[in-house]
């Protein structure tokens, strides 16, 4: 079946949604489509809150809120994404206020707001109060609120649509190929705007606190075409997730005062960082468990967790402000904070890289400016460079409304002016292949003990700690699953729900995640934000500040090409220096 | 609001009190039946047998026009709430506009005619 | 259950011992449109640890006993809403319920699709009428007066009256337990009065009546029998039916 | 939905109770006849249904009418319905205590 609209929107989580919104809102017509219903997007289970320099609470500007961005992501951030962003958050904000969004409030009834690891005032000062919350469950009223109004505007949403093939001839991009679950399918979208906004991949990790369904289809897909993925060896490990679970406790925990202990009971985390201690950044306090559990002194049936210590709070916080994680802790845990200490250990929590775009969302094909007419990218899946080495909690949700936003303002406007573009010839014939393919395997492999190996080898060869040997050894692994793959099979025969066809492909989908990231990771030879090397373990700004391209080498399978981009050290009204990274 | 599409529709969004009405009749007809209903049982069947209940005995309450009309507001009442209450049901499960319509049109006549006939027994004494 | 065992055996031999597993059957009603002309059970047999997801179970089944296996999930933590299922009769989350609640060892845990959904495959039901009667309650804000510069003020306690409605993931357990919603669909079910009462009771919105209309219809809170399935099937804890109450009330006081 | 059962039990029984009271117009030959059907255990044992379905449906009935008018009313729920069952089955026992030895001894 075939499609046309002036804009599509892949992906429906927080990005898509917006960008769906002020797409609309640009007399253009408009389609969404999403692999999962709306609402059921992981941008729901995000807690914390969204970061804009309101001053509801202590004074703030956004020129401290793009510090602090910069100094978060290790250098390595766009300052001209950062300043755009810290100056575009606060209208995105109010804006997402005057939709319905239920935040709470201010004893004076303004959104209320508190503080967040890495966000200050006056340049690194002090700790103040920037993330706009809406109890600890803000990006699940984001996405309702989003979708809602959505709804309102009459957006066309196409979903368990699966999109499996991005058409691009010539530089220009003119639709996609989507797979619908219901029916087996297969839609061609003739567009003359696409907007990507698929979320990130932390699935190809063991321990992560993303969903089953967060597979980096659409990077894998662009990523296949030749195109780049930038920075993709910038990983955020959260310090805390559940043992096993890896499902996210807040930062917000240890901001109430939650220590961090190892099996003797010890505050370890005062060894490395003797001044604020358990409050460091994720990047740090992450390393440090890890150390604690690889020198033996972890906690658990494995040793694998360190505890997180809640018994020294009163009830009322524990089971007031810290309500859902309390929660978490006794559903999964069986455990009552109140009394017992939580194990935790560090979860794969967000992609800082991704697919690149300029500053409105315009997909990037090089790093000297090359991009793809008609195609635009926000949200996780994307890479602007707002988060450089290293994501500040918060900005992620304030990543996803601003430039979900631009992305959607400026693909309208581009839709617009331009005509439709020609269909390739036979649209579907990639996609058609990659079923073929899947379904005519030998299937001696079984896809779910591909995928747990590369979950596990990942984390411990790509995980928080690297090193040259591991990471080569990793590249081998990946090349084995790789031809491994190529053996799997999908027995379900079945047009209707194949639930089994789709797991399969999207298994593939993260091999060449894998791939990209192992890759990047390997060729970057210094330590920097999330990404730290055994091997290089210090900051190289001469020779490193700069960004990763991974490029697939669509001859050699299982090589990656690797390019660079330069970091915009210099916003439009405001640039900060490099400098060494302390708090 | 969203759009109707079809007379029903139209008819379902046009804005009525009726379900609201009856709604509150309902709670109102319950707190009466209560006292009604409770003290009826107590007094004809608990306090005397229902075997007790021979002709002249009742000809001989009813002779008193307050008992009269205790037991019309009963009939009456009972049935207004116990007919309204079965509607719900029908509604509910009876899900073919046609059936529902015949359903209640017998349903409503075989009550109609009981109310008719009590209330002239009532009355004929 | 060969399967099973090579799960187990990648982990180190201590931790082995040290776990105790139990060895559970999971018996699963399966439908494939496809094949079937109607539902029929199936049993697996599972190793399971006590603080395993249902959820897990069940995706043991698909990935190492039968890939065709179908049903929806996503974020393994009760967020999104998709895996509502019929667990040892109940609605639940099967990614919040955990094995130890619902089984002992030797012991038999049933999962069925949610009822009064169409079954399209396995455990997935078709959603489309739960999200339209979804859409009919107008489930987004309207203000259409010109907003401020910054936010619109609203109390604490304004924000509170939100708080419980706003938490629904639209996981649709409480709709699909309601009798009054398996016997007639077109009863819009307790999941969108809790999104209309979200909206009702925003001190912003500027629809209260035409929401109010809505609710009146005889679709709408006049049919809830007060039931109470659906309080107690749903997984984030919303007193759904006394929300109802509060929006039958609102509406009788304001026709009143 | 028991309450539903008994609501729609006791007005079938309501219909059938006019129809043998309001008998009388036809005679008290007549008005006899159908209540001595009545002394058909069946019909006995029905009684003692009937009137525990009046009271679990009043009581039950009150209770909705408390959960609709006050918030108190939704969180007490539960206790409310164990104290209408309590209700119901104490007047259901006290029904059969003063019929059973009708039944039994005949009258
Ligand atoms: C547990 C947790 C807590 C977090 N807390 C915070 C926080 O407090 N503050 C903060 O700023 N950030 C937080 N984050 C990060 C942030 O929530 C995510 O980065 C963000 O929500 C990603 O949004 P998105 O719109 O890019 O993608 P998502 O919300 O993941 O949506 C992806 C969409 O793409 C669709 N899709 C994917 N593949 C396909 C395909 N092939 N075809 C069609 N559709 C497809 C999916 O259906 C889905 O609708 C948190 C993240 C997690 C996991
Ligand atoms: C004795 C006092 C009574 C009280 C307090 C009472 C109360 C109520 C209430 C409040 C309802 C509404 C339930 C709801 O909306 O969910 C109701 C329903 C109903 N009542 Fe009564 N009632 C009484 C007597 C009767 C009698 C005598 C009859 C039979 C003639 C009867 C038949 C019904 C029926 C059929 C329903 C509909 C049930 C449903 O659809 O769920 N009631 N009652
Ligand atoms: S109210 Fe509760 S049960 Fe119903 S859809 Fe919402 S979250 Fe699910
Ligand atoms: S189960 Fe149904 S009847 Fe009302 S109280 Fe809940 S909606
Ligand atoms: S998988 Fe998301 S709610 Fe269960």
């Amino acid at each position: 079946m075939q499609h046309r609209y002036d804009v599509l929107v892949i992906g429906a989580g927080g990005a898509g949604l917006m960008a769906a919104l002020y797409a609309a809102k640009g007399n253009v017509s408009v389609a969404c489509i999403s692999k999962l219903y709306p609402t059921r997007s992981h941008t729901g289970a995000a807690q914390g809150g969204i970061g804009a320099a309101l001053g509801n609470v202590a004074e703030d500007h956004w020129e401290w809120h793009m510090f602090d961005t910069v100094k978060g992501g290790d250098y390595l951030t766009d300052q001209d994404a950062a300043e755009v962003f810290s100056k575009d958050i606060i209208d995105a904000v109010y804006e997402l206020e005057h939709m319905g969004l239920p935040f709470s409030r201010t004893p004076e009834g303004k959104i209320a707001q508190r503080k967040f690891g890495g966000h200050t005032r006056e340049f690194g000062k002090a700790a103040v109060e920037r993330s706009c919350y809406a109890k600890d469950r803000t990006g699940h009223m984001i996405l309702q609120t989003l979708y809602q109004q959505n709804v309102k505007e009459g957006t066309k949403f196409f979903n368990e649509f699966h999109v499996t093939d991005l058409l691009i001839e010539d530089g220009r991009c003119r639709g996609v190929v989507a797979y619908e679950l219901a029916t087996g399918e297969i839609h061609t979208f003739h567009a003359k705007a696409v907007i990507l906004a698929a979320g990130g991949y932390g699935r190809i990790f063991k321990i992560t606190s993303n969903a089953l369904t967060l597979t980096g289809d659409l990077m894998s897909i662009y990523y296949r075409k030749g195109l780049p993925l930038e920075d993709m060896e910038f990983y955020q490990f959260h310090p805390t997730g559940l043992a096993k679970l890896g499902i996210l406790v807040t930062e917000g925990i240890r901001g109430e005062g939650g220590i961090l202990r190892n099996d003797s009971g010890e505050r370890f985390m005062e060894r490395y960082a003797p001044t604020i201690k358990d409050l460091a950044p994720r990047d740090i306090v992450s390393r440090s468990i890890i150390s604690e559990i690889r020198e033996g002194r972890g906690v658990g049936r494995d040793k694998d967790a360190v505890n997180i210590d809640l018994t020294h709070l009163p009830r009322e916080v524990i089971e007031g402000k810290l309500a859902e994680i309390t929660d978490l802790a006794r559903t999964y845990l069986g455990m009552d904070p109140v009394k017992d200490l939580v194990p935790v250990q560090p979860t794969a929590h967000y992609a800082m890289g991704g697919i690149p775009t300029d500053l409105n969302g315009l997909c990037l094909s090089d790093g000297n400016g090359g991009s793809i007419e008609g195609l635009y990218a926000a949200g996780e899946q994307a890479c602007v460079s707002l988060h450089g080495a290293n994501r500040l909690g918060t900005n992620s949700l304030g990543d996803l409304v601003v430039f979900g936003r631009r992305a959607g303002i400026y693909a309208a406007q581009y839709a617009r002016q331009v005509e439709f573009p020609d269909l390739p010839d036979d649209p579907q014939r990639d996609t058609k292949d990659m079923f073929d393919g899947l379904r005519s395997g030998s299937g001696k492999e079984n896809p779910a003990l591909i995928r747990k190996e590369m979950q596990e080898s990942m984390m411990n060869n790509v995980g928080i700690f690297r090193n040259g040997p591991d990471m080569e050894k990793q590249v081998e692994i990946l090349k084995e699953l790789k031809s491994r793959y190529q053996d799997v099979n999908v027995g379900d025969p079945s047009l209707r729900y194949n639930s089994e066809l789709i797991e399969v492909m999207e298994l593939g989908f993260m091999l060449d995640c894998a791939e990209a990231m192992t890759a990047s990771a390997l060729n970057r030879t210094e330590s920097r934000g999330a990404h730290d090397r055994a091997d290089y373990h210090t900051r190289d700004d001469v020779n490193w500040l700069k960004h990763t391209m991974a490029y697939k080498d669509l001859d050699r399978p299982g090589n990656v090409l690797i390019g660079y981009k330069d970091v915009a050290l210099k916003g439009f009204t405001r640039a900060f220096e490099p400098k060494a990274r302390v708090y | 609001m969203i759009r109707a599409r079809t007379f029903i529709d139209a008819k379902q969004q046009s804005h009525s009190n009726a379900e609201l009405n009856w709604w509150i009749f309902m709670r109102i007809s319950g707190l009466i039946l209560v006292f009604l209903v409770l003290g009826h049982i107590y007094m004809t069947f608990i306090q005397v047998s229902e075997s007790d209940a021979t002709f002249t005995a009742v000809v001989g309450k009813l002779a008193n026009p307050a008992w009269k009309f205790y037991d019309w507001l009963i009939l009456a009442l009972a049935l207004m709430h116990g007919t309204n209450g079965a509607r719900y049901s029908i509604e509910d499960y009876i899900r073919t506009r046609p059936n529902r319509a015949w359903v209640k049109g017998v349903f409503y006549t075989v009550v109609a005619l009981v109310f008719a006939f009590g209330t002239i027994g009532l009355f004929s004494i | 259950m060969t399967q099973t065992q090579h799960e187990t055996s990648t982990a180190p031999a201590a931790a082995q011992q040290a776990l105790p597993m139990l060895h559970i059957k999971v018996k699963i009603l399966r439908f494939d449109p496809e094949k079937d002309r109607k539902a029929h059970w199936e049993t697996y047999a599972i190793d399971a640890q006590a603080g395993d997801r249902v959820l897990d179970v069940i995706n043991e089944v698909k990935w190492y006993h039968d890939h065709s296996l179908t049903f929806r999930r996503s974020c393994m933590h009760g967020i999104c809403g998709s895996d509502a299922m019929l667990i040892n009769g109940r609605n639940r989350l099967a990614c919040k319920t955990l094995v130890r609640d619902v089984a002992k060892d030797g012991g038999t845990i049933t999962v069925e699709p949610i009822r009064g959904l169409k079954v399209e495959k396995d455990l997935l039901v078709d959603m489309e009428p739960f999200f339209d009667s979804y859409k009919a309650i107008m489930p987004y804000f309207i203000n259409e007066s010109p907003a401020p510069a910054a936010e619109r003020i609203q109390s604490e306690e304004e924000a509170e009256r939100m708080a419980q409605s706003s938490n629904c993931i639209l996981c649709a357990c409480c709709t699909t337990s309601c009798p009054i919603f398996w016997v007639n669909g077109s009863y819009l079910g307790p999941a969108s009065i809790v999104q209309a009462h979200r909206f009702i009771f925003d001190s912003r919105d500027e629809a209260t009546q035409q929401r109010l209309n809505i609710m009146n219809q005889n679709t709408g809170v006049w049919r809830c029998r007060t039931a109470y399935n659906c309080t107690e099937a749903c997984p984030r804890d919303i007193p759904i039916t006394q929300l109802i109450e509060e929006v039958k009330r609102a509406v009788m006081y304001q026709q009143a | 939905m028991l309450h539903r059962l008994s609501g729609i039990a006791i007005l079938a029984y309501l219909l059938i109770h006019v129809f043998s009271i309001g008998s009388f117009i036809f005679g008290e030959r007549f008005y006899m006849a159908i209540h001595e059907t009545y002394d058909w255990p069946v019909f006995r044992i029905g009684l003692v249904f009937i009137t525990a379905g009046v009271v679990y449906h009043a009581f039950n009935g009150l209770r909705i009418i408390v959960m609709d008018f006050t918030g108190a009313g939704v969180a007490y729920q539960r206790q409310m319905w164990y104290a209408v069952m309590v209700l119901t089955v104490i007047s259901g026992l006290y029904a059969a205590w003063t019929l059973l030895p009708r039944l039994l001894g005949g009258y």
